[in-house]
């Protein structure tokens, strides 16, 4: 990173201002550690897999081609082929949309469940914390599992059940955080002082207490993201996944499961997506919670 | 509704060397393993029919093998309970019990624990002499009056007695089974039911102590009690079942390599579902024999050990069309769809050499009745399938390709039950086959279900689906009744998910079923056969089979009819 | 857990002896009603299955697809109490849980209660070894690197991250062909003896691992600056000294409260991988019944294992005051 | 020289990465027996200089000294190992607050042995027991048996810190360096631990004491260095250079210490240019019913254990316009709670407060509101009351009241009023120094025109030269907008140099209260005549 505080303001004469937010930005720019860079790298390279998987697939993804099944990772295949000849490098990237699909339901629909009691809880009085608090530590009881395979049984397997058993069975975990969160910023030095300044509750929970509470949740749905992914691959691993021929990175994993020792990309790859795709994300979320937390103590 | 007969041929294997069938491995040569058994144990109808085409006579029984030693067997499934109606706990019951009579590979009927029997004139009474002062393992005497105790408790409404498969043969053809003395058993039929014998050999009817049945259901399920070559000593659940040599065991069948007790004194039967761990087991000599190659390691199981396969008898899995609504009402739509892709090849890549190819959608290769030129049945034709296509009138397309006639997309709606009915190499030749049907302007659509809820019919009303795949496994050409019976009096006939029922078909099934010449029986039951697949009522895909690898060192184990279980009876180490 | 700092400890005894009373009281009755509430929601679940139970258990039993008989049917409904109504067969289900009796398996004719003692103990072997590997490799890696510069602490901190989000099935099965097939160092079936334990808990304890190192991680380079540490240095101790003796401790107490979590997430694991090495286990069995829809085992295999997530948090909560004996007062 | 000195230091220069030097030449030498003091406000060095002695200034610390030696031993180029036996066996160190200085996990009786372990002293646990008794017995430790076994919470303050001492005096060390010893100590505690330190240096050990609080220093030190900025302003004997100081640095910051003389005058040379003021304080006005009148005043916490403690028993004072009541006590005391309770923060168990004679505390939250705008807060620590993502402009535009005109006009006046300039509006209160925050707290107390500002120990976390400039605009506003001060703390100095009247509280109760100079000249009360007391004053009186 050259250093660019030269080129900022003073040579140029902007006003005061502009160039104060120049050089601010500037620091800002530099002060990103590359992993952070290379992490956005590799999520914008899901993105585009996921909105346009055409640009990146090398082959279609459907094609079966019978004279050359599980051939290893070479030029004309980088991922090589699975037992009916599709190109597993394609397959992944077609398999991008419908995991991240999953990834970001489930997280939505988790975070929803979360935001609702975890602020009802940490907001509402004390029986509504302890009622909510009971209500989630039977939801801890539960193994997830259960709520899973009782999701995909009932209603059997497509992409839409995964999401509500992955996003129902890592509400409680989010909840419990926002709950945690809102009560710590309720005890907060400068709630108290608002409270002296005579301004009303209302007013106190919105200029003070929502921003405050909610800042650390965008790092939650980062991680919340990875998570969701690899509990869904869980899922399908389970036999419970999409119906074939889907691509869904999960899918790929059970279907490569018992080729493993004689052609591992099969099993190795889907896998690396999912860990890569998951790592990148909580890259970034580390940072940002890092760039948050670290300047400003909330409490 | 009656079920055929059960059945299983194996092609006997010569120390070492696989007599393959012809279908050869295709494609790389890296091997490919199915995530499930190659051939699910599975049997979506009851029935068996034993079809026997023994291509090699028994070995000599060799000098004096040597007695001792543990197989550790590495099976596959796990049964709920050690004696119920699952194909799984047919296996076990094989080692610890005993049956009336035994059927050999080519389909004769030989005397086990009945040393020999008369069939009356009028075909409806079966008398049978049993082998003298046989005991049950805890005791009892096995003579005619416990073998009678026997066929009450399963013919039973009591759901903790009745054994349900047993009813579902025998139960409206049996009037009363009776012992006019300790050492002759008679049984009278309603009517004539040729394959009486054939059932009997079945591990339904795998005679069991008295004493311990009257336990419940539950000791028997945790500890049934045979007369067979081993006992059942402990079932650690989730790990294995061990199974200890019975030293007085003096009833081994004709079909056994020699008599008296078993050579090995022990059997560990562990249950190692997961086909990496089960085959890595063989290679690190943790199991001395495992049951169903995975297709991947098929090539390599070869060079290495003793691979002995069993192709069962009955129907192949095939897909039925749907012949009773659009667009598989129309034979030319059938046929195009016969036409549409290399089943062969698919077959082949999918199982890399451990199932072959079964063209004849309506009869196993292994079915003595089958007709030998629809092995090469509708041959993968492109052009034959577009103009079959054209002349049916879906002449429209889609913007990605899919005919249409009249607005109509060409969907075909492919269900299948998930989980061990058909396993991820058999759902890989399904995927093949949608590709491929694709070009020809076919929308397959893959719909798996859930097998509990296959079982419970959901989901599979005549409008939910175009194809289906499935199997039934039987001795033969028996199977083609059970299949073809054409709806009557309000009873569908749940076998036949093409709807299929021409009048022609059941006049030429009915007519060999009754016909005692055996020469005029095959032509007609050819003829049939003929008649179903000209008319693309069913594709071929490939046959069940099982597959049972050992150790060079494990000598003579070998698969029995009629359900192709795994027998260790006459298996010894070579020191 | 709030770790109280203010004031002198009482010297009531018996003020905090009730107190201790009343807060293992609170917790139990909060066990019981988790208890209660996860059996309620079972039996619900169940009663809302579709399809005929009867039927059901009749094909699974007989691994055929066939109509049985309205005998049939009648018999195994007066069985099993089908067709009593819901309250009935909800009071009866309750006072069995009540009295230990979980009902009877529909496929293996036996109380349930036997099934899921033979299968427990390896689950149990396999998430508690997994906790401890996991918590040795965090405590080991994050000895060494944590709150140093350079680049090896830094890799670390990024290793740490990415195996916190690997699947555990997925490093389990390449475990499995490393070292048991091609290597032959484990044996493959996982479940003969302790070797065959081991690979099944590293599958499942490099991910944990991974997630405790990163928690650890931050509050031991936080505590690292603690005056107390400061202290211990001006009295001559080294650097690792300060770090084992001083820091690790406090550094331990927020991955504490995670193991109770844990224990419930390693559970879901363990039915993954038993799948894998082939072992015995409730989580496996839960799979399995579920999918033959064998809903007493179900709901007994779902009621075990919430209470022994509840006996775990019970086993954290009483573990928690030893770590940190500032609690004891309380 | 007969023979060398204990410790001697020359030119000794601590830097932290290019360029940045905390450290620039310091030397001196110390004797057994003699105590050493260095002075300066906080980022002046003396704490990384006291560090660098040990060899532990901190990470990616560069140390350089001419001359460096302990009995004659060079201790430059010291490696780790080598210092590791110095540490602890030759030169013991005290740090500042035993709470957080000593391990909370362990018993303190753990925390003293370990220097034994280190240093190979005592070989068995008996034996290793005794001495630790034996070390809490010479600290003046009442029970020493049953206080070694217990956790660093479990002790007074007062005990803690004495463990602490005790940690560092373990392998009998010839040299004790004591980095603020006494800075988190109440007064009467402060005084004790100081006699301990006298009485160690009087049995022949060398003393380095770090401070801020020239109090503190004027009693113990004998020679006293001034350190600004990483340099050594002044240096020699302690009575010379308090009574005749020769640098300005050291005479203003002997000025800025608040005290009953320096009542009624500036603390601090006045920075800006001050509109006229009048130097006396104007005369408070005693109208008939007090501003602020607080009635038996009591409330109860439970704690988390269960028991009941009660921190205010009883409270009755009032403030009367214009007039600055001081309420002074140790940590404990309630004073804390009263001030909540006064700005109804805290709901009183019984009793209740009446603000300009209408009742106050017993108003429901509702319609209390909106008589909030006649009284405010300043808290001790300003940053946790302000919202970590706004910017000063919004800190003090929020605070005026909605009914407020031209409001950015109001924000630039009240910035000038507390002499913060306007650059100051976009930046975020974390960017601020310390007496920058409290100015911002300031300006937003006095925003909504207040009658009545509450100052809970507002200056008590500052450098002495910043809370001379602070208390010294307090006492500005007071005069310019007749505001009257409810002033919380516990240094007598501040209380006497701003207070007219004072409230001494010790356990929940008010003992004495009266006219500045009656309580604190002469006090009547037993507890008040002990606090005083304990007081360390400067010793020798400053030249006029």
């Amino acid at each position: 990173m050259s250093s660019t505080s030269t080129i900022t303001g003073t040579r140029l004469g902007f006003s005061g201002d502009f160039r104060r937010r120049l050089t601010y930005v500037v620091t800002f720019v530099t002060s990103i550690p590359v992993s952070v860079y290379v992490a956005a790298f590799i999520l914008g390279g899901f993105v585009l897999a996921a909105l346009a998987p055409g640009v990146l697939r090398t082959h279609d993804p459907f094609r079966t081609d019978l004279f050359s099944t599980l051939q290893a990772p070479s030029l004309s295949h980088i991922f090589g082929t699975d037992q009916s000849g599709r190109d597993v490098f394609s397959r992944v990237v077609q398999g991008t949309a419908q995991s991240m699909a999953i990834g970001v339901g489930a997280t939505t629909l988790s975070m929803s469940i979360a935001l609702t009691l975890g602020i009802a809880a940490g907001l509402g009085g004390r029986m509504a914390d302890s009622l909510i608090s009971r209500f989630l530590e039977v939801m801890f009881a539960f193994p997830n599992l259960f709520l899973a395979l009782l999701f995909v049984t009932i209603f059997d397997a497509t992409t839409a059940t995964l999401i509500v058993a992955v996003g129902v069975g890592t509400a409680p975990g989010y909840a419990r955080m926002i709950r945690g969160q809102f009560l710590a910023v309720r005890r907060a030095g400068y709630v108290e002082a608002a409270t002296a300044l005579g301004h009303s509750w209302q007013r106190i929970v919105r200029q003070h207490i929502f921003p405050n509470a909610m800042r650390p949740l965008v790092v939650m749905i980062t991680l919340g993201l990875g998570q969701s992914i690899v509990w869904a691959s869980g899922l399908a691993f389970l036999g419970l996944g999409v119906a074939p021929p889907s691509p869904e990175w999960g899918a790929l994993l059970d279907a490569g499961r018992d080729y493993v020792v004689n052609a591992w990309w099969l099993e190795v790859m889907p896998g690396f997506a999912i860990i890569v795709f998951a790592l990148s994300v909580t890259v970034i979320g580390q940072h940002l919670q890092d760039r948050l937390e670290g300047r400003f103590h909330p409490v | 509704m009656a079920i055929a007969p059960f059945g299983g041929i194996a092609f006997t294997v010569f120390r070492g060397r696989v007599l393959s069938a012809p279908a050869s491995c295709s494609g790389a040569t890296s091997s490919l393993v199915s995530r499930q058994p190659a051939v699910p144990r599975q049997r979506l109808m009851a029935g068996f029919i034993l079809a026997g085409i023994s291509l090699a006579v028994a070995p000599p029984a060799s000098a004096d093998p040597n007695r001792g030693g543990t197989i550790r067997y590495g099976h596959e499934q796990e049964p709920p309970c050690l004696y119920a109606g699952w194909v799984q706990a047919g296996y076990i019951q094989r080692q610890y019990a005993d049956n009336l009579v035994a059927r050999t590979h080519d389909g004769r009927i030989v005397p086990w624990i009945a040393t020999e029997w008369t069939i009356s004139d009028d075909r409806r009474t079966y008398t049978f002499k049993i082998k003298p002062n046989v005991k049950f393992t805890d005791g009892t005497a096995l003579d005619a009056n416990a073998i009678v105790a026997d066929f009450n408790r399963w013919l039973s409404n009591d759901p903790d007695k009745a054994n349900v498969n047993a009813k579902l043969y025998v139960g409206d053809y049996i009037s009363a089974v009776t012992a006019p003395d300790p050492l002759t058993l008679r049984i009278d039929l309603r009517q004539p039911y040729e394959q009486l014998l054939t059932v009997l050999s079945t591990y339904f009817f795998g005679l069991l102590s008295p004493t311990a049945l009257a336990l419940g259901p539950q000791a028997t399920c945790e500890k049934p009690i045979g007369s067979g070559p081993f006992y059942v000593e402990k079932w650690n659940h989730g790990q294995n079942v061990i199974l200890k040599r019975n030293p007085n065991y003096n009833s081994a069948p004709a079909t056994a390599k020699h008599q008296g007790p078993a050579y090995v004194d022990e059997i560990i039967w562990k249950f190692l579902k997961d086909n990496t761990v089960r085959y890595g087991s063989l290679l690190t000599d943790e199991s001395d024999a495992i049951y169903d190659v995975p297709a991947v390691d098929w090539a390599d199981a070869n060079k290495r050990f003793t691979v002995i396969r069993d192709i069962t008898g009955g129907t192949p899995t095939r897909l039925q069309l749907n012949t009773a609504f659009p667009p598989f009402d129309d034979v030319r739509v059938r046929q195009a769809f016969a036409h549409v892709s290399e089943r062969r090849q698919a077959v082949d890549v999918a199982f890399r050499g451990a199932v072959p190819y079964n063209a004849n959608g309506s009869m196993s290769i292994s079915s003595p009745e089958r007709v030998k030129e629809l092995d090469a049945s509708d041959p993968y034709d492109l052009t034959a399938a577009n103009r079959l296509l054209d002349e049916a009138g879906w002449t429209g397309r889609t913007s990605d390709g899919i005919r249409t006639k009249d607005g109509k997309p060409l969907t075909v709606r492919l269900l299948y039950a998930g989980g061990s009915l058909i396993s991820s190499d058999g759902v890989l030749v399904l995927q093949i086959l949608q590709d491929q049907a694709r070009a020809a302007g076919f929308n397959v659509v893959l719909k798996p279900i859930q097998q509990a809820d296959w079982f419970a019919g959901k989901g599979r009303g005549p409008h939910d689906y175009e194809a289906q795949p499935a199997y039934w496994v039987a001795a033969g050409a028996e199977i083609l009744k059970i299949s073809w019976r054409p709806d009557h009096d309000g009873f569908v006939n749940a076998n036949n998910a093409s709807r299929f029922q021409p009048p022609a078909l059941w006049k030429l099934i009915a007519a060999a079923d009754s016909d005692f010449d055996d020469k005029e029986r095959l032509k007609l039951y050819q003829d049939a056969q003929r008649l179903i697949v000209d008319n693309a009522a069913v594709v071929g895909l490939f046959p069940l089979t099982v597959s049972i690898a050992s150790q060079p060192k494990l000598k003579d184990v070998w698969i029995s009819g009629p359900v192709s279980e795994p027998v260790f009876y006459d298996a010894y180490f070579e020191k | 857990m709030s770790v109280v700092t203010a004031g002198v400890a009482s010297t009531a005894d018996r003020a905090g002896g009730r107190r201790r009373v009343r807060w293992v009281a609170s917790r139990l009755l909060g066990a019981i009603t988790v208890f209660w509430a996860t059996a309620t929601f079972t039996f619900c679940v169940q009663a809302l299955m579709p399809g005929n139970r009867a039927e059901m258990i009749i094909n699974l039993a007989s691994g055929t697809f066939s109509q049985p008989s309205a005998a049939q049917i009648a018999a195994v409904n007066a069985k099993y109490g089908f067709n009593d109504p819901l309250i009935v067969q909800y009071s009866h289900y309750i006072s069995g849980l009540v009295s230990g009796d979980f009902g009877e398996s529909y496929q293996a004719h036996r109380p349930v209660i036997d099934i899921i003692a033979e299968q427990i103990w390896p689950t149990i072997q396999l998430t508690l070894s997994a906790l401890v590997l996991a918590w040795v490799m965090a405590i080991v890696l994050t000895l060494a690197t944590a709150g140093r510069q350079g680049r090896v602490s830094s890799f670390v901190g990024a290793l740490q991250v990415a195996i916190a989000v690997s699947p555990p099935y997925w490093i389990g099965t390449i475990l499995l062909v490393i070292f048991a097939v091609k290597l032959g160092l484990f044996p493959v079936e996982g479940n003969n003896g302790l070797p065959g334990l081991v690979l099944p808990s590293l599958a499942l304890a490099i991910p944990l691992s991974g997630f405790i190192g990163r928690i650890i991680r931050e509050e031991f380079a936080r505590v690292l600056e603690q005056p107390f540490v400061m202290s211990s240095r001006m009295r001559g101790m080294g650097d690792f000294g300060v770090r084992l003796r001083h820091v690790l401790r406090h550094a331990v107490l927020p991955g504490v409260t995670l193991s109770g979590w844990a224990l419930g997430a390693l559970f879901s694991g363990a039915a993954v991988i038993e799948t894998v090495f082939a072992r015995p286990g409730i989580g496996g069995l839960l799979v399995s019944a579920t999918s033959v829809r064998d809903i007493p085992l179900v709901t007994g295999i779902i009621v075990v294992s919430a209470g022994m997530y509840i006996v775990a948090n019970l086993i954290v909560d009483l573990a928690y005051p030893i770590i940190d004996p500032r609690l004891k007062a309380a | 020289m007969i023979n060398p000195p204990l410790l001697a230091v020359d030119n000794l220069r601590v830097s932290f990465g290019r360029g940045n030097e905390v450290v620039k030449g310091v030397s001196f030498t110390v004797e057994a027996g003699r105590c050493l003091a260095i002075v300066g406000e906080s980022g002046s060095g003396k704490s990384v200089t006291a560090r660098s002695l040990v060899g532990l200034a901190g990470q990616g610390a560069l140390v350089q000294a001419d001359r460096l030696s302990f009995e004659g031993r060079d201790l430059t180029a010291l490696p780790d190992r080598e210092w590791r036996r110095v540490r602890g066996r030759h030169i013991g160190f005290v740090l500042q607050d035993a709470l957080v200085s000593l391990d909370q996990l362990r018993p303190v009786g753990r925390e003293i042995a370990e220097g034994l372990q280190l240093h190979g002293e005592a070989r068995s646990r008996t034996e290793r027991t005794e001495h630790v008794v034996r070390l809490l017995e010479r600290v003046g430790v009442p029970e020493p048996t049953v206080k070694a076994r217990q956790l660093p919470h479990e002790l007074s303050g007062g005990q803690r810190q004495r463990a602490l001492i005790a940690a560092s005096l373990a392998l009998d060390p010839k040299l004790l360096i004591a980095d603020e010893p006494t800075t988190a100590l109440d007064v009467t505690v402060q005084a004790r631990i100081l006699d301990l330190l006298a009485e160690t240096q009087a049995r022949g050990k060398a003393l380095i004491l770090i401070s801020h609080n020239l109090a503190v220093v004027s009693r113990m030190a004998d020679e006293v260095i001034v350190m600004r900025r990483g340099e050594v302003v002044e240096c020699g004997a302690a009575d010379q250079v308090f009574r005749e100081p020769r640098h300005e640095y050291t005479r203003r910051l002997l000025n800025a210490v608040p005290s009953m003389h320096s009542r009624g005058t500036r603390l601090a040379p006045a920075s800006a240019p001050r509109p006229s003021l009048p130097v006396q304080p104007a005369a408070p006005s005693y109208a008939e019913n007090p501003l602020l009148q607080a009635n038996g005043l009591v409330k109860r916490f439970r704690r988390p254990d269960g028991s009941l403690h009660t921190a205010v028993r009883g409270v009755s004072f009032s403030l009367n316009t214009g007039e600055t009541l001081g309420i002074v006590g140790e940590s404990g005391s309630g004073k804390s709670t009263v001030a909540r309770m006064v700005m109804a923060l805290e709901t009183p168990d019984e009793g209740e407060v009446l603000l300009n004679g209408a009742p106050w505390t017993a108003l429901p939250e509702r319609q209390r509101r909106k008589w909030r705008r006649g009284i405010s807060i300043v808290y001790q620590d300003p940053l946790s009351s302000f919202d970590p993502r706004w910017t000063v402009e919004r800190v003090i535009e929020d605070s005026l009241p909605k009914d407020e005109a031209h409001r950015r006009a109001r924000v630039t006046e009240l910035l000038e009023l507390v002499s913060l300039s306007n650059a100051f509006r976009i930046r975020r209160p974390l960017e601020l120094s310390g007496g920058q925050r409290q100015r911002v707290a300031i300006a937003r107390a006095i925003a909504s025109r207040p009658k009545v500002i509450v100052c809970d120990e507002p200056v008590s976390a500052l450098d002495v030269s910043i809370q001379a400039q602070i208390l010294d605009l307090l006492g500005d506003l007071k005069h310019q907008f007749g505001i009257s001060y409810l002033f919380i703390s516990h240094d007598l100095g501040v209380i006497h140099h701003l207070s007219d009247r004072v409230l001494v509280m010790s356990q929940g109760e008010a003992v004495e209260s009266g006219d500045v100079d009656d309580i604190l000249l002469r006090p009547q009360c037993r507890y008040t005549q002990d606090l005083v007391a304990a007081v360390p004053r400067l010793r020798f009186a400053l030249a006029a």
